[in-house]
């Protein structure tokens, strides 16, 4: 073991835990103020479930042995860790690290995909039903597809076992382009499809963002933690790591003058909400890449991948369906992106030592890349719009048409956001048994005065 | 002169002010409010304690019109924001003594 | 040396170091919006004072060598930290890492010890009297408390001298919920009866959350925080660090969903209130835990610990102590939980290699951790009672009843938290030294104009 | 290469890469709420910018071969970073850590130099010519200043060659009092004459800070960060490191209670912007001191540098030049404390092995401060001047009159900050083809519906 | 019909609330506004400059009544929401032309 | 009594309330209004969807007063709010039937 190593890891998992807090106020803050909360809370969600089932079975699906041919790892084999724990002599270890720390950095990848879905459904839906979802969703999508993608392990004689993707077909995707974005984002479509349009969508102008600076905030949060995504992605403190870490900052850096460019030239102006996005989508584009390609095609990714995102996140307008926050437009569209100009760019002195069309290693690569991205994204849209479907048709998944109006926090999660001291009037009284046995799960009370019809 | 005050749901602004503009009104002002009526209020639950919330967000209008004009925009207003349900509001018409534009000092019809 | 261990226990101390401006949030939002700024002040408050304090004579007195039989460590001895500064060859070490890291990574517990306290006080304290109460309580109470349960040091022959509680009675504290959270529960507890209720306690509807997005960041960031705090106190990047790592995951994850159950059965609804009420009151409880329970036991850990302190916030309105933010039932509840816990659950094959009821331990350690976490309780709280109503007598601890009316963050911080262009009208002049001495210190002025009775 | 030093350095980069959203929360809670986005904007730019030309050729101006002798390092050697970036055998390396880690380390003391600038400039900027200055100044000043101070290239001989200040000089500035806050002060302080004052400064209620509560957020983050700036700058994970940490600490706690002090005697309120800017103005002072002087001096540097800000913010009223945030006042003042108390008090047994005044090193090292410090101030001051005078003269800095009333953020961005509900009316439809082509770039459009004339 | 309104501080709200509808007052419309008058303001500082907050938080509160009940509610309201400090506020009454409510188009009387 | 309305620009206050207290003026009431007229909007951009905003941020100013006074307050509240460009505001002026003062319940003249 080394420490160097560990203390890279660990601390790179940590900065991945948080980046779904930060995302938790990136999509926070472009809700309605009337929608904050629900939307926080589908993040918080995400990590408490996620969190829990990844210890159970999660870890286990995603990097235990094949089964089925190497659809999924054996969910029983590393059931609650309980045999990978030793601490002592004879510690496990995933390359210089112990397991247990692997299993820490792995957790939060699974929490963080399970939370970018919910940015497709805005304002709308059951938090009940979206921890159905999510818990049904990890298990048979995210735990096989890191699986696919992530899973490393080799037989006794050095042969690949597990991880189709990643080392059977050669797919390169360094910290989640796949696994991550393009599941992510392929899921959102999805659940946007089944959930339908916002009241009020393309219409509405109370659906602009409440709160900017959170957006910000997010956006800083996310890039902070991401270079524990990406850089903490090489198992250990070294050149690797290092390269990453430079390309996961100029990639987003790049991208935001892409995003941003496209906006001025587009409407005349450069916007905050543009920049924290552009940042971001050239996050997701470098994440699959960050091995890969030099610091200058970076550069390029991320102008390319800012500039598109830019544009992409208009569709949801042309073709009718309420992706509300952009999850398509920058995870799935991003994420594409970033996993397929590696089979353009991927310079063979990189760390990952593949050789895309640009420095005359053909099509294979780029053929690879598209393969792995397609067979993730159908994967995860045919498996989450089934769940929704069946989640929506079954306890419902969106909330009732009065719900929606009177706002998704106060009708779901029975509170409000903000209290500037704008609010006035109301009554306050601890909760006691004959209370609570009295009123119920009625959030809309009757008022306790009694009035008198006139 | 009078003063037209319309205690409105909030959501149903636009309507309001579509209908009044194309009734020809050229001018309005917009505040908001709290009401408190027949209308049912909502219960928020904080660590354990109780808000009853039983003040709904209103929306204001104000609009200054002439003597002739004005049974027309209640009617307006009535029509563009009923809805049927408890809370829908109320509307109320006062004389006014005199009305002035800032900007040019115009008093009267030419005012509003 | 080892510089992986160093980083590790660098990085984890910057990470303490965030939670208390964490905590800040998490408070502050609580709060209403005229009494935000008072609460995270509080907070700043302690990282300044304890932060001065502990570079003084705190970390001696934690540290230092058996004063009066092990009551408290020397404050003398490594005054001003001058004899352990060297950092060329013979540096002095604790473990693998420099002794002044050691010193460091320890600071950041004394300062959010104390500022865990402020919770217990919101909307009513004065500024002078907090950091009055702070300095003295973590003279007399959390130095030597530190010293009784994280001092390990031995004597030259190997045995153990101070640490009454952690190496003397064989306690399981791995990373302070006797002295962190049970320490501060207790003085909160006092507190909260030395200055009384706030007015409206129980009845004003103005005294919910008046930012409860702010709730959030602060759980979110207090979580982040953990890790090193938890994982920190492996005190080395290795395997030991890395079992807390993922207790400090899956406790808090399993604490979230039971907070939500209750709230969803007895309220209707899950709150984000809850959510992050829950997560705290998980990471308070496998605080001390992290190192001696399996991570399936964390879960039941933090599911307990999430359930009871839903139940037990609710004990303030019935018992009638004003506990603001519920420090009591979060932090003291959680850390009895934790604590206890151990006696029942631990593993033998965990770090800690203690052994639980559950496991064939018998109730020897349960009956330790019992007997440790008392004295801690009550020392505190019978200490941090005496000294608030000292302040109380003397200078006074709570504002004017007109200053609470106003809002302590305008009578006694002379500022307001927000202007979002709603606030109109005022006047400004920039101080110079005349209008100073004219107008001393009263923050209530006369307008300036001159009015004529009419 | 030392897996721990890496893992302490690449966490350092990316603590100090989140100081520049915190600065944007540090800032943006200061301004107006109409100024709010614009402000972070400027934070975000600079990221983004500086980022990418960092990559480009910043590394290798600042860090390349010596040019015109010793004014800037050869910007082609390394552009691209291309003949630094293998990651296997004969990786370079600077010390301990891949030069690839060390090239992501210094890239954010770039942008955050960059982005502090901004605080001078508050709500009257044009976004386009910000990010025109910041790259001409970054170019101009900020590569080769870091170029002097820096560079501790030596020759094959193992003689210096570059950092004329640093080890050419001799002067100390462990992690950039003067190449980051000298620079940036000098330069503020150069843009807020250029620019001219905000309507109504110093008379206008409306200039009070928006959002008190990002502010302490922003210092906290800020905090945070700094233990990857200080203790960073030790590039590796050692006994210095956990020596500046600890200043890192006390120096800022001191600080705080520095400015507190003064405000309650002057004012009779301790303020939270009060303590948020206190602690900023010890972590200033401290950065060039870190190394140099003991951790009892840095509780005196701490107290002069926070009481001596918190009177040098009010200059700005009596010499009427509108630093609007106070760059000058904290990031001047409180660098030129910091670099200057090093003449005084430096310890010969701290780890930068200098001796000061105090110390019995006679005036010597002071001198040498005093000359670095000025030499980059008046370097700084010059360009600064000149670079936003001839941007002002040609496609202009100040956004014209009317934008500043009606708000930067609506009339440079056109964004709004926040709408907690309380906006009502407007109208809403997503951009086409069509739509675009005809409103251009305009964002105060005549309202779409018909008028007549009364 | 008359339209009472009055100004108040915002901690009275409840009481007067209290008051009214123990009265029978059945609907009212609340607002927030800031009053300037013979209260002394308060002055905060920040970064050394001082700024002098002299406009007030106030309440207002409308209700609409019909003749009989104008001075009863008025009186209502002066003895629920008085304190004897300078700030109190004031109520003052205006004539109504018409009162409608929008969910139903009932006039008069039948509107409040 | 009249009671005058003023919807004026918000960044007009402090003009309006200096030239009020000049001539005499003891209290006020603000609150925050939107209005929409003659005044053009401005234009947000989200993602590329845009938002039109069309109502304009205003403050309303109240202020009861006696007969003999109106008209040079009405004077005083223009003067000191016209820019002359579209969006200055209105003025508007009610009888008053009665008016309170709630801290001692003078009313009439004394009340103001
Ligand atoms: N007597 C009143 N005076 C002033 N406003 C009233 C009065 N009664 C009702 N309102 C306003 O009208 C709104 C709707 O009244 P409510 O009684 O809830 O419904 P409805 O008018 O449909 O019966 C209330 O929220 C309040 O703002
Ligand atoms: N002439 C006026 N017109 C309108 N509102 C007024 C007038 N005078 C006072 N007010 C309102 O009444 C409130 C209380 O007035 P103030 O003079 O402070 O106390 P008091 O009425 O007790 O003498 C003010 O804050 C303001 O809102
Ligand atoms: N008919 C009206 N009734 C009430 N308020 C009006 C009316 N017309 C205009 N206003 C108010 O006056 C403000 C200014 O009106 P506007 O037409 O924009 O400019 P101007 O009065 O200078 O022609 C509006 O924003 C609105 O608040």
């Amino acid at each position: 073991m080394d420490t160097g190593d560990t203390a890279w890891v660990l601390a790179s998992a940590a900065l991945v835990l948080l980046m779904t807090p930060g995302l938790a106020f990136f999509y926070g803050g472009m809700t309605r103020a009337k929608g904050v909360l629900n939307m926080m809370m589908m993040s918080f969600g995400a990590i408490a479930l996620v969190g829990v089932l990844w210890v159970l079975y999660g870890y286990s699906t995603s990097f235990g042995t094949d089964l089925f041919g190497g659809v999924l790892g054996n969910p029983g084999e590393k059931f609650g860790l309980s045999n990978i724990l030793s601490t002592g002599d004879g510690m496990p270890l995933v390359g210089t690290i112990p397991e247990i720390a692997f299993v820490g950095f792995q957790s939060v990848f699974a929490i963080i995909t399970v939370a970018l879905i919910s940015g497709a459904i805005a304002d709308r839906a059951k938090f009940g039903a979206w921890l159905l979802f999510a818990g049904i969703w990890v298990t048979l999508v995210y735990f096989p597809v890191a699986h696919w993608v992530f899973d490393f392990n080799k037989d006794v004689n050095g042969n690949p076992i597990g991880g189709w993707i990643g080392q059977g077909l050669g797919v390169i995707d360094f910290a989640g382009g796949t696994a991550v974005h393009i599941n992510a984002g392929a899921a959102a479509l999805a659940l946007a499809l089944v959930l339908g349009k916002r009241k009020g969508f393309g219409k509405d102008p109370s659906h602009r963002p409440h709160n900017l600076p959170f957006v910000m905030l997010g956006a800083g949060l996310l890039w902070f933690g991401w270079f524990g995504f990406n850089a903490g992605s090489a198992l250990g403190a070294n050149g690797i790591a290092s390269f990453a870490w430079i390309n996961t900052l100029v990639a987003p850096a790049a991208a935001t003058l892409g995003w941003l460019l496209v906006e001025r030239l587009r409407d005349g102006h450069a916007t905050s909400l543009g920049a924290a996005s552009g940042a971001v989508a050239g996050l997701v584009a470098i994440t699959p890449a960050c091995s890969a390609i030099t610091p200058i095609w970076s550069i390029v990714l991320g102008l390319i991948a800012g500039a598109v995102c830019a544009l992409a996140v208009g569709l949801k307008y042309k073709l009718g369906y309420d992706d509300s926050l952009d999850v398509v437009g920058v995870h799935l569209v991003g994420g594409l992106i970033g996993t397929l100009f590696i089979g353009l760019a991927a310079d063979p002195n990189a760390p990952a030592a593949a050789t895309g069309l640009f420095h005359g290693g053909g099509l294979e690569l780029l053929g690879k890349q598209a393969l792995g991205s397609i067979a993730v994204l159908l994967y995860s849209f045919v498996l989450a719009f089934i769940i929704g479907w069946v989640i929506q048709k079954t306890i419902g998944f969106r909330v009732p048409s009065h719900h929606e109006e009177d706002g998704v926090d106060v009708s779901v999660h029975a509170e409000s956001a903000y209290d500037f001291g704008g609010r006035i009037g109301g009554s306050f009284h601890p909760l006691d048994g004959a209370a609570i046995a009295e009123e119920g799960s009625a959030n809309v009370a009757g008022s306790t005065k009694s009035k008198v019809e006139a | 002169m009078k003063l037209i005050t319309a205690i409105i749901r909030p959501e149903k602004l636009d309507d309001v002010r579509g209908g009044l503009e194309s009734y020809g009104v050229q001018g309005l002002t917009v505040s908001g409010a709290h009401g408190y009526g027949r209308q049912r209020g909502h219960t928020e639950v904080y660590r354990g304690a109780e808000y009853t919330v039983d003040l709904h967000p209103k929306v204001r209008i104000e609009v200054l019109a002439t003597e002739d004009q004005v049974d027309d925009i209640v009617d307006v207003i009535i029509s563009s924001s009923n809805t049927g349900r408890a809370g829908d509001g109320k509307v109320w018409t006062v004389d006014v003594y005199e009305a002035v534009r800032v900007r040019t000092g115009e008093r009267g019809a030419a005012a509003v």
